[in-house]
């Protein structure tokens, strides 16, 4: 066995007080690719930070080749041969594809940046990744989301990069897509580069790695051989528990009732023939890769970039909708995925948030319905100083049931959720599946988008899977057999006929 | 290996924001040309081209370092003043010897650095919005302007009053240096690192912090380059003078040099654009001075069209659709949601992979 | 050196804009009887020194004439430049000038640079008409134009240089200041204090009032409170006049320029103030209120008629006739006893109109100046 | 939301304080200076002058506050008083007529003001300075170049009169009275679903697009807003002091600064009217305490230029510090599972 290339030991972070990384440890050996999994807040990005030098660690030390490292940036952790591609993209849209790779270490030659040779050094590092077919000229706002990833790969690359760390580089990729990704991966094993890898993804964790760190709340699990170890053993790690006992059950009194919402034969430049009715009380659960229309369905819908051929009713009704205001007028809520861009404006109080909608649709009955904000938000258990507080100091899942509250209020017929439990914790997760089965059974119908499967299957009573913009197969949840479910319904994801998951 | 991207370079934008300024340009000429025609002139002669040329070489100047801070997310609406005291510091420095030229143009330029540097500062360092962080040096300056230079003041020599006044051929000087900067500017941008930098940190500052760009390095550089440039325009100012200015900060060039900057399609929010774009810029409005000149526009008139025409052309740049997401199903587009230029071109593009 | 209006003598103990020389023959000019026919003040001319211009002579009339403007950016300006255009009108009419070209500058010294060398460059005009924006700035492109060979005129505000053919004005800033700070001494008790309300700084024309003002102050037993920059805008004005009563008794009012002399009037009303001794100027607005009030006041008076001159001489040139090579024109302030008589003349003229416009014999009047 | 005196108090006290720190420590320094400023008349003298930037700063506190500037208030302000003059000449019947004329052409001003700016994408900067352009050239163009024309009397009442014989302060300036409607106007339509909506549009437009507010409506109505204020201000600018051709040179420069003063923060979403007010009160008392302290004319700008800088630096680290410390001391969350920026 070779002497590990990267060892943090008992890596400890707090913020704001609150720990997040107990005392973790690591080892990368050179050339593997070593996978770390766990749950959404489970603290992964939190540690690949630490390691690219973006937070320094509360305790705990980091050795490269032996040698103690403290990194204060991530240009001095890049110079040490350790890169990143972090969980958000970190590329300027409108600089070329050479520009972003050396963007901070632009090569000189007698004082001038030399254009000709980042080109080619760039094309080289595309090359040397088996890459072809995309411009080290290109611009990256032109690119697909899958290219940008390859240009974010070879940027972290072109440091001479000992060990690249990936937070979740197939998290925007479609099928296809991640093939490329596979492909790049196998590829930097052969050069020698050691991969640590986070993915929510167990395909991929036992598809490509060589070792598991598993993390939970924060703490380290084990780390052990993928290949000592089946899909269940993995999802054991990392839940600790059923995953099945973990969702409430459907509250009694809930009836399936009318239909609230049908699309028949809806279309637009990224949606194809999407079929779906979903009824009065009933959860649809929307599986299906990243990328492969879940949003842009709930976008469709919901007026943002409507629907140009098909038609939609809501409640038998035949409805326009070509806005959100329009959507709302129709009794539509969106939860949006990312709550930060599209569902919160930060610097207001939580009941400017939790009336946004009233005040802007309903300006006239605003004040008398806004009363009921408050007993909401005590209802839904938000954690805050006062309603006055601005949203930017509460915590991710408090602002997630200021986002609810705020469509709560005005009491839809047709609630879309878009990964709401993205980025909050086991707790909150909780309470926001009673929440969504309590609205339910006062006869909503909810669209509800997830991409963990878990979720979609403990919640849904019927899933609807997508693949580039189709709906690729529907399921029926409670037909759906336990043990193969996963399996069923990544095969109508990825379009392949295997059964996929191990 | 076969990625999606066989199409990244069809996919491209048909046209660059730089060219569409130049054709701009173009049919304003032309259309200029054709009005002055129908009233019995010639807008292509040689005394209106030299015009059109000495117009521009002024804010062309001033523009082409406001070009710098906007490409860095920043402003500066302090240049008039910088303008104004670089030409006094040049004159009376001088005071008409010609040995101190040189002397004189080292003093204007180097009292311009300092003001941007203190923008620079007070922008990072303070975190003032560059609004109003350069309309407060601005006033600070006026304020030493109006109490110390009650008048025009100083005197050139009359060798450094070529810089203003000669013409090389058709071509005047002043233009001639102006191309010049202008040149250096698109240079500067594309062969130093930190013209680099000022792309990534107008485009995405957190961006270039991650990836190792001192940014509030960047962005002072950026202030300093941009006084300095007004600074050389304040230099201009006094060769055509003879004499250095208070009052020039009166002319409305920091408004102008912006409008000149966006008009050459530069994004007002940082990180898009350039000086070739501005140097178009600055010939439209030149032009639009030259014809309205020639046709003997009432001075006001001047004003309204001005005003129309800078709306209108932005206008249209920003009708310009950023290429986005591209579409997946190009078939459905029967009524159209909102036609806009570029979506024919990107609904043709299918996206492989689908059945 | 004759040029009269020139701040380049930057020596003198008085500060930057006093030149003792250009105050003394000023002040002199005021009482010497011009020559030409009291009827055409515009054509007075005192203590002329003639010059030939038999080389610039044209044949034909029809004569392309180019005008370089600073600006139409204040009351002033606007109502001598219709003059001008009136007095155009009449010599087009007559055919001795055909085409009459026109730049604005809109206040920008460097456009108007520019627009001066595109005069040059075109080649046609037969003579160029220069009123300059700022005296030091436009010497450099004046002298230009001389070199050119084409008869330059400039008016109004000078320039460091005498190559212009003949360069016309009225007496000038000293006397013009002058008129009104001996108004204020002669009027006042001893003792009594003034406020000054200036434009803005470093303009010249404006400077030689304040600098001739401030000499007769410092020698007489007034007490002047400060001097206030406005730049001639209303609220501004009554704004300061307002705040200095708050802090005492304000008895006399200088002003380097007419414009919002009524406002400051205005500040001593709502202030419930006695009214001040006034020095405004010919604007009408100034006029009425004077009048309407019974105040103590003086009108120094920048003769607007002016704008007539350069055109008239303009033609004088091509034609051969010999001009002043400076052309001084009378510059009389209005007092009580001729306040009526003004009134009168320009009765049906807007408020922002000068009384001393000299336009009232061209076929234009009064239609011109009235809805312009 | 309370509507208490307590309310208030509370919010001075949590908002950015600086400006009612830095408008009382002027008055103070005034008062100290000249006991004769704290008088009845000279405060009312002072309201007057100060009236129409308080209004141009309320219209330019709802622009500002969407995430936008307007430029064209100085322009526009300019054109009112030179075209009521040019209409009324001195005609008293004529000036209701003109008043309603005026707030109409400020609302169309506004109006494309918004709607160039929303529909068609054109940054607010560039708009305001393009009609900004129009709107003083048209004017001289039409009248041209100097004003013509005279004001009634009847109009120059709303700027220059007021109720009379008031116990105590002698006279009620109407200019007083309207700044009160009007600022309590706008505190109430702050209050309203459409200033709250105008207030989440300049935070996050995005976010209330997707809440079902219309983004180019509540922007072009705050342009709209900004243009009948400035219209306002015209018929209070033009009453106090009459017709000059200057008027209104540069106030939008005066009137942007004062709402940046009171703390409302460039790019939207974050400030307080009551403040903005504030901070025009301050800019005109900055004005006054130059002239009571006697600073020479010409060293204004420069102190002026200081005094903002100092002042919005200030604010700016002050803010950074509370969000700070409000962090810290903020109760340990049961869920602390995302980034707090
Ligand atoms: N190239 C792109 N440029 C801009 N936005 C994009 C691009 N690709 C995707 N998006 C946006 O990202 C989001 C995800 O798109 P999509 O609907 O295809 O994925 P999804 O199945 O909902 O997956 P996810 O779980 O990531 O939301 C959408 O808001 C879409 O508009
Ligand atoms: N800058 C920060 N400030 C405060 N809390 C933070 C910050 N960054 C992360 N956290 C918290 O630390 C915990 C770990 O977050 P981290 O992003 O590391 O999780 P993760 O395992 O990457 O989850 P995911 O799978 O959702 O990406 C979370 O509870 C998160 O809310
Ligand atoms: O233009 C100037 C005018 O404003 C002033 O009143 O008198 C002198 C002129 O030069
Ligand atoms: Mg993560
Ligand atoms: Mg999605």
């Amino acid at each position: 066995m070779t002497a590990p290339l990267l060892t943090m030991t008992g890596i400890q972070k707090s913020f704001l007080g609150v720990r997040v990384l107990h005392g973790v440890d690591l080892t990368v050996r050179p050339g593997e690719v070593h996978a770390l999994v766990g749950e959404n807040g489970a603290g992964k990005s939190t540690l690949m930070k630490i390691l690219a030098g973006v937070y320094t660690a509360d305790a705990g030390t980091v050795t490269l080749d032996g040698e103690p490292v403290r990194f204060g940036h991530p240009a001095a952790a890049q110079r040490a041969g350790v890169s990143t591609v972090f969980q958000e993209f970190n590329l300027l849209p409108d600089r070329t594809v050479a520009e972003n790779v050396y963007l901070g270490r632009e090569p000189r030659r007698r004082g001038m940046v030399d254009r000709r040779r980042m080109v080619a050094d760039t094309r080289r590092l595309l090359e040397d990744l088996g890459v072809t077919g995309l411009s080290a000229r290109a611009r990256v706002r032109n690119l697909s989301v899958a290219e940008q990833q390859i240009v974010e790969i070879v940027k972290a690359m072109s440091h001479d990069a000992r060990i690249i760390s990936m937070d979740e580089p197939t998290a925007a990729l479609a099928g296809r897509e991640v093939a490329l990704l596979y492909r790049l991966i196998e590829r930097l094993k052969q050069l020698g580069v050691a991969v640590l890898y986070v993915s929510h993804r167990l395909k991929e964790i036992f598809d490509l790695c060589d070792r598991v760190t598993v993390l939970k709340d924060g703490a380290l699990v084990d780390t052990s051989d993928t290949a000592d170890l089946t899909t269940d053993d993995l999802v054991r790690k990392m839940v600790g528990r059923s995953i099945t006992g973990f969702f409430p059950p459907k509250l009694p009194g809930t009836a399936l009732g009318d239909v609230r919402l049908r699309v028949t034969g809806g279309g637009n430049t990224q949606l194809d023939g999407v079929d779906l009715s979903v009824r009065s009380g009933e959860i649809v659960g929307f599986a299906g890769l990243q990328g492969s229309g879940r949003t842009e369905l709930a976008h469709a819908l919901f007026g943002i970039a409507p629907f140009t051929v098909g038609r939609v009713e809501v409640d038998g009704e035949g409805a326009r909708i070509r806005s959100p205001r329009q959507a709302v007028r129709y009794g539509i809520g969106l939860v949006t995925e990312d709550r930060k861009t599209q569902g919160l404006a930060l610097n207001q109080s939580i009941a400017a948030n939790a009336r946004l909608v009233l005040d802007a649709v309903r300006p006239r009955s605003a004040g008398r319905a806004a009363k009921a904000v408050p007993g909401l938000l005590s209802s839904l258990e938000l954690v805050a100083r006062g309603h006055d507080q601005e949203v930017r100091f509460l915590s991710g899942g408090n602002q997630q049931k200021v986002v609810l509250a705020k469509w709560l209020v005005i009491e839809p017929r047709v609630m879309i959720l878009d990964e709401p439990t993205r980025g909050i914790d086991v707790g909150a997760k909780h309470a926001v599946y009673t929440l969504i089965r309590e609205l339910a059974a006062a006869g909503m119908a909810i669209l509800l988008i997830s991409s963990e499967l878990s979720e979609v299957i403990g919640m849904a009573d019927r899933i609807v899977v997508m693949r580039d913009g189709v709906i690729s197969g529907e399921l029926d949840a409670a037909r759906l057999p336990a043990d193969t479910a996963e399996e069923t319904i990544m095969a109508l994801a990825t379009g392949q006929n295997t059964g996929a998951a191990r | 290996m076969k990625p999606t991207s066989s199409t990244a370079t069809a996919r491209r934008a048909p046209l660059s924001t730089t060219t569409v300024v130049y054709l701009a340009l173009l049919g304003i000429l032309l259309v200029g040309g054709i009005v002055v025609a129908a009233t019995g002139d010639t807008l292509f002669s040689n005394a209106n081209l030299v015009d059109m040329l000495t117009r521009s070489s002024l804010l062309g100047f001033i523009a082409i370092g406001q070009t710098l801070v906007i490409l860095c997310r920043s402003l500066d609406l302090s240049v008039g003043y910088v303008v104004a005291l670089s030409s006094l510091v040049a004159a009376t420095t001088m005071d008409g010897d010609p040995a101190r030229i040189p002397l004189a143009m080292a003093a204007a330029l180097g009292v311009a650095a300092v003001i941007g540097l203190v923008n620079g500062l007070v922008v990072t360092k303070l975190k003032v919005n560059a609004f109003i962080a350069t309309l407060g040096v601005g006033l600070i300056v006026k304020g030493y302007l109006d109490t110390w230079y009650a008048g025009p003041a100083g005197e050139v020599a009359p060798a450094f009053q070529a810089f203003g006044y000669t013409r090389i051929g058709p071509l005047p000087l002043s233009a001639i240096v102006m191309v010049a900067l202008a040149g250096a500017g698109i240079w500067f941008l594309h062969y130093t690192r930190t013209g680099h930098h000022m792309f990534a940190v107008g485009g995405d500052t957190d961006v270039a912090r991650m990836s190792g760009v001192r940014t509030d390095r960047t962005v002072i550089v950026a202030h300093i380059l941009c006084a300095v440039a007004a600074g050389v325009a304040g230099l201009l100012i006094a060769s055509r003078f003879g004499t250095g200015s208070a009052l020039v900060y009166d002319d409305g060039y920091d408004l102008e040099s912006i409008a000149a900057v966006v008009l050459g399609g530069t994004y007002l929010l940082g990180g898009r654009g350039g000086i070739g774009g501005t140097l178009g810029g600055v010939f439209i409005l030149a032009t639009l001075d030259t014809v309205f000149n020639v046709l003997s526009v009432d001075p006001f008139i001047k004003d309204v069209l001005r005003g129309v025409i800078i709306i209108a052309a932005v206008a249209i740049y920003a009708r310009r659709r950023l290429t986005r997401k591209p579409d997946r199903f190009g078939g459905h587009v029967d009524p159209p949601p909102r036609p806009a230029p570029g979506d024919g071109a990107e609904a043709a593009h299918v996206k492989g992979g689908v059945a | 050196d004759d040029q009269a209006d020139t701040g380049d003598d930057q020596t003198s103990a008085e500060g930057d804009w006093f030149v003792q020389e250009d105050f003394d023959r000023q002040l002199a000019q005021r009482d010497v009887t011009p020559e030409g026919s009291a009827d055409e003040p515009w054509l007075q001319a005192i203590e002329p020194e003639w010059v030939d211009t038999a080389a610039f002579a044209k044949e034909g009339g029809d004569a392309t004439v180019c005008f370089s403007n600073a600006s139409v950016s204040n009351p002033w300006r606007v109502t001598g430049w219709i003059t001008m255009q009136q007095q155009v009108e009449v010599l087009q009419e007559s055919g001795d000038i055909g085409e009459f070209r026109v730049s604005d500058a809109a206040d920008d010294d460097n456009q108007q640079i520019s627009d001066i060398q595109a005069f040059v460059d075109a080649g046609d005009c037969d003579t160029i008409i220069i009123s300059p924006s700022t005296t030091a700035t436009l010497t450099p492109a004046v002298q230009a134009a001389c070199d050119s060979g084409v008869p330059v005129i400039v008016f109004d505000r000078g320039v460091n240089t005498d190559c212009a053919v003949t360069f016309i004005h009225p007496i000038g800033g000293y006397a013009y200041g002058a008129d009104g700070a001996e108004f204020l001494v002669d009027n006042l008790e001893p003792g009594s204090t003034v406020l000054a309300l200036r434009i803005l700084p470093g303009v010249d024309v404006l400077e030689n009032r304040w600098a001739a003002a401030e000499q007769i102050f410092n020698d007489s037993e007034l007490d002047v409170l400060g001097f206030e920059f406005t730049e001639g805008d209303g609220a501004t004005i009554k704004d300061i006049v307002t705040q200095y009563l708050q802090r005492g008794d304000v008895d006399g009012i200088w002003m380097d320029a007419g414009d919002g002399a009524v406002a400051a009037l205005e500040a001593f009303e709502d202030a419930g103030k006695p009214y001040p001794v006034m020095v405004g100027e010919d604007e009408l607005s100034f006029l009425r209120k004077w009048k309407e009030t019974g105040i103590t006041a003086i009108a120094p008076v920048y003769s607007n008629f002016q704008w007539r001159t350069p055109i008239l001489a303009a033609v004088k040139i091509l034609n051969g006739e010999e001009v002043p090579s400076e052309w001084v024109l009378p510059q009389d302030p209005i007092t009580d006893a001729d306040l009526d008589e003004y009134l009168e003349r320009n009765a049906d003229m807007p408020s922002l109109h000068y009384a001393k416009f000299g336009g009232e014999d061209l076929p234009g009047f009064p239609d011109a100046w009235q809805d312009r | 939301m309370r509507t208490t005196v307590s309310g208030i108090t509370s919010r001075i006290l949590s908002s950015n304080a600086t400006v009612f720190v830095l408008l009382a420590v002027i008055f103070a320094v005034v008062f100290a200076l000249n006991p004769g400023f704290a008088e009845p008349m000279s405060l009312m003298a002072f309201v007057k002058k100060a009236a129409p930037l308080i209004l141009l700063a309320i219209g330019q506190y709802f622009v500002i506050v969407s995430g936008e500037f307007d430029l064209s208030v100085g322009s526009l302000v300019g054109a009112q008083v030179v075209i009521a003059a040019l209409l009324i000449d001195g005609n008293e019947s004529a000036t209701l007529p003109v008043i309603l004329l005026m707030f109409a052409g400020g609302i169309v001003v506004g109006l494309v003001n918004g709607l160039v700016t929303t529909l068609l994408k054109v940054p607010s900067i560039i708009t305001t300075l393009g009609t900004m352009l129009v709107l003083y050239g048209a004017i001289r163009w039409l009248t041209g170049g100097a004003p013509t024309g005279s004001l009634s009397t009847a109009f120059r009442a709303a700027g220059r009169q007021g109720v009379d014989d008031v116990p105590l302060i002698g006279q009620l300036p109407w200019a007083l009275l309207i700044v009160l409607v009007v600022g309590v106007g706008a505190v109430f339509l702050m209050r309203s679903p459409w200033g709250r909506t105008l207030i989440a549009v300049g935070d996050n437009d995005q976010a209330a697009r997707f809440a079902g507010a219309r983004v180019w409506w509540v922007k072009t109505a705050a342009f709209t807003l900004s243009g009948f204020l400035a219209t306002g201000a015209g018929i209070l600018i033009g009453g106090y002091a009459g017709v000059t051709a200057q008027v209104g040179e540069g106030m939008e420069f005066t009137a942007i600064t004062a709402v940046v003063l009171g703390g409302v923060v460039l790019g939207g979403g974050r400030g307080w009217v009551v403040a903005a007010m504030a901070g025009a009160l301050t800019v005109e008392a900055l004005f006054t305490l130059f002239n009571q302290l006697s600073v020479p004319s010409t060293v204004r700008p420069a102190a002026q230029g200081l005094i903002i800088i100092a002042a919005v630096a200030y604010a700016a680290i002050d803010r950074a510090r509370r969000a700070r410390t409000v962090t810290e001391t903020h109760p340990t969350p049961r869920h602390t599972d995302v980034a707090t920026p």
